[in-house]
């Protein structure tokens, strides 16, 4: 592993985390949450969890961000926090 | 020219041609590399529950670029059922049969009995039947949770 | 009411903070979870099962009864969610 | 000064863990949206797979996927392949991570369906009537 990946998609990982949860408009935070499930792919990939990042990339960039859209697009899209 | 669009009007189709003609061709392509990480568990990244979430992702893209008639046309509800809880019976099945067969629970090498393959090799061919087993179901669960969510619970229109 | 839980969240993370102190060096080969139950499965892994890859090989044979509740609890999901959502079809 | 720069490159990856679990924990008891903290619930368990898949890692060793011919020629150190316990146990816990958020998502779409609204404080008007 090289620290400076590493540190660097920590940070990024720290940002869409923060990012997820102060969105207002829940379709986009939602697509902010596949993007977070990407990175820690990548973070365990280059941790040598080879199985884990595999089944990060399958379900939770994939299968969860689907869930998650046609729920909202069921219900509201406004938050008010 | 005409024709094309008149053709694209008056068929059963959605809109897009290019994103439909483009998923008929890529949902065989998608389907034949699940079934290679389930096989293929044993040497390289993969198994069971990642082979299964891959062939739960071919029939969620139809259902996601045609609409969701279609995706209920290719794979029917039964069907669903049907291979969920064949693949959740596949693993208790094994383990019980090991079981059966004068050996402790979930120990394939006892299977040595029933066809002789030696009992090292039996350990490494049994994890193949379980993650089959794990495959199909989490396949089935997969596409049901799409189903279910993605159209409100009466499984009328989708996304 | 935001206060609150900003406080208690601060006062969690500063305890879990306070924790960390005493864990091993990130990348230490000689962590306690590696040093009981794994170097079994490294050394013996392809001896007793034929298994390259050591994730198959717990996940399948030595981890067995995890994985078969596991497809339990994901079965149990799914027929959760068609029992919530489903109206029934007039 | 020297002992401090230790500490951080020895535990930084620890201390990811816990802002992340801090994010998500905030989001679940302080956010009114019920699809916002199953987002943030969601977070909190990345944070635990975060801390689980650390604890395994050693410093150079390679990824748990052997070379059959060669163990059975040489054999093999325990000390060069990371370590698989924990990669089993999170794959099993994110497929159960996944079954989770199913189910909650139904939930949310039926109360949805009841009160017309995911705000909290809103359905607690609504309920108390």
């Amino acid at each position: 592993m090289i620290w400076g990946i590493d540190l660097l998609i920590l940070l990024l990982v720290v940002i869409c985390a923060f990012a997820t949860i102060t969105i207002k408009d829940l379709l986009s935070a939602a697509i902010v949450f596949g993007v977070y499930s990407f990175l820690m792919c990548l973070l365990w990939a280059e941790m040598g969890a080879v199985d884990v990042a595999f089944m990060e990339a399958t379900v939770g960039a994939g299968v969860s961000t689907i869930l998650f859209i046609g729920a909202i697009l069921h219900t509201s899209r406004r938050s008010k926090d | 020219m005409k024709l094309l669009q008149e053709r694209i009007k008056h068929s059963k189709f959605g809109e897009s041609i290019i994103i439909e003609t483009t998923i008929r061709i890529m949902v065989p392509f998608i389907q034949l590399f699940g079934l290679y990480v389930i096989v293929h568990g044993h040497y390289s990244p993969g198994g069971g529950f990642q082979g299964g979430v891959i062939l739960g992702a071919s029939f969620i893209l139809i259902g996601l670029g045609y609409d969701f008639k279609t995706s209920l046309t290719r794979m029917k509800e039964k069907t669903n059922i049907i291979l969920g809880n064949l693949g959740a019976l596949i693993f208790t099945g094994v383990a019980l049969l090991c079981a059966l067969m004068g050996g402790l629970f979930l120990d394939y090498s006892v299977l040595d009995k029933l066809i002789p393959l030696g009992a090292i090799e039996w350990r490494s061919f049994g994890i193949f039947l379980v993650e089959v087993g794990v495959g199909l179901a989490v396949m089935s669960i997969m596409v049901s949770l799409f189903w279910d969510i993605c159209s409100g619970g009466d499984l009328d229109e989708g996304l | 009411m935001k206060a609150l839980a900003l406080v208690t969240t601060l006062v969690t993370g500063a305890i879990l903070l306070y924790g960390t102190m005493d864990f091993p060096a990130w990348g230490d080969p000689q962590a306690p979870a590696s040093a009981h139950l794994s170097p079994h499965y490294i050394e013996q892994a392809i001896a007793e099962t034929q298994v390259p890859n050591i994730v198959t090989a717990i996940l399948g044979d030595y981890r067995g009864y995890d994985t078969m509740f596991e497809t339990v609890v994901i079965y149990c999901a799914g027929l959760a969610v068609i029992s919530i959502l489903r109206r029934s079809r007039s | 000064m020297e002992d401090f720069i230790a500490l951080v490159i020895a535990k930084y990856n620890y201390w990811i863990y816990v802002i992340l679990m801090m994010i998500g924990f905030y989001a679940m008891i302080g956010k009114k949206n019920l699809v916002k903290k199953l987002l943030g619930m969601n977070i909190f368990q990345t944070a635990i797979f975060l801390m689980f898949v650390s604890a395994g890692v050693k410093k150079g060793g390679s990824i748990p996927i052997l070379d059959k011919y060669e163990v059975a020629a040489n054999g093999i150190k325990a000390a060069q392949i990371v370590n698989p316990l924990p990669h089993v146990l999170m794959l099993t816990a994110i497929v159960v991570a996944v079954s989770i958020t199913g189910v909650a998502l139904a939930i949310i779409l039926r109360i949805y369906r009841e009160y017309g609204t995911l705000e909290e404080d809103e359905i607690m008007e609504k309920f108390g009537k």
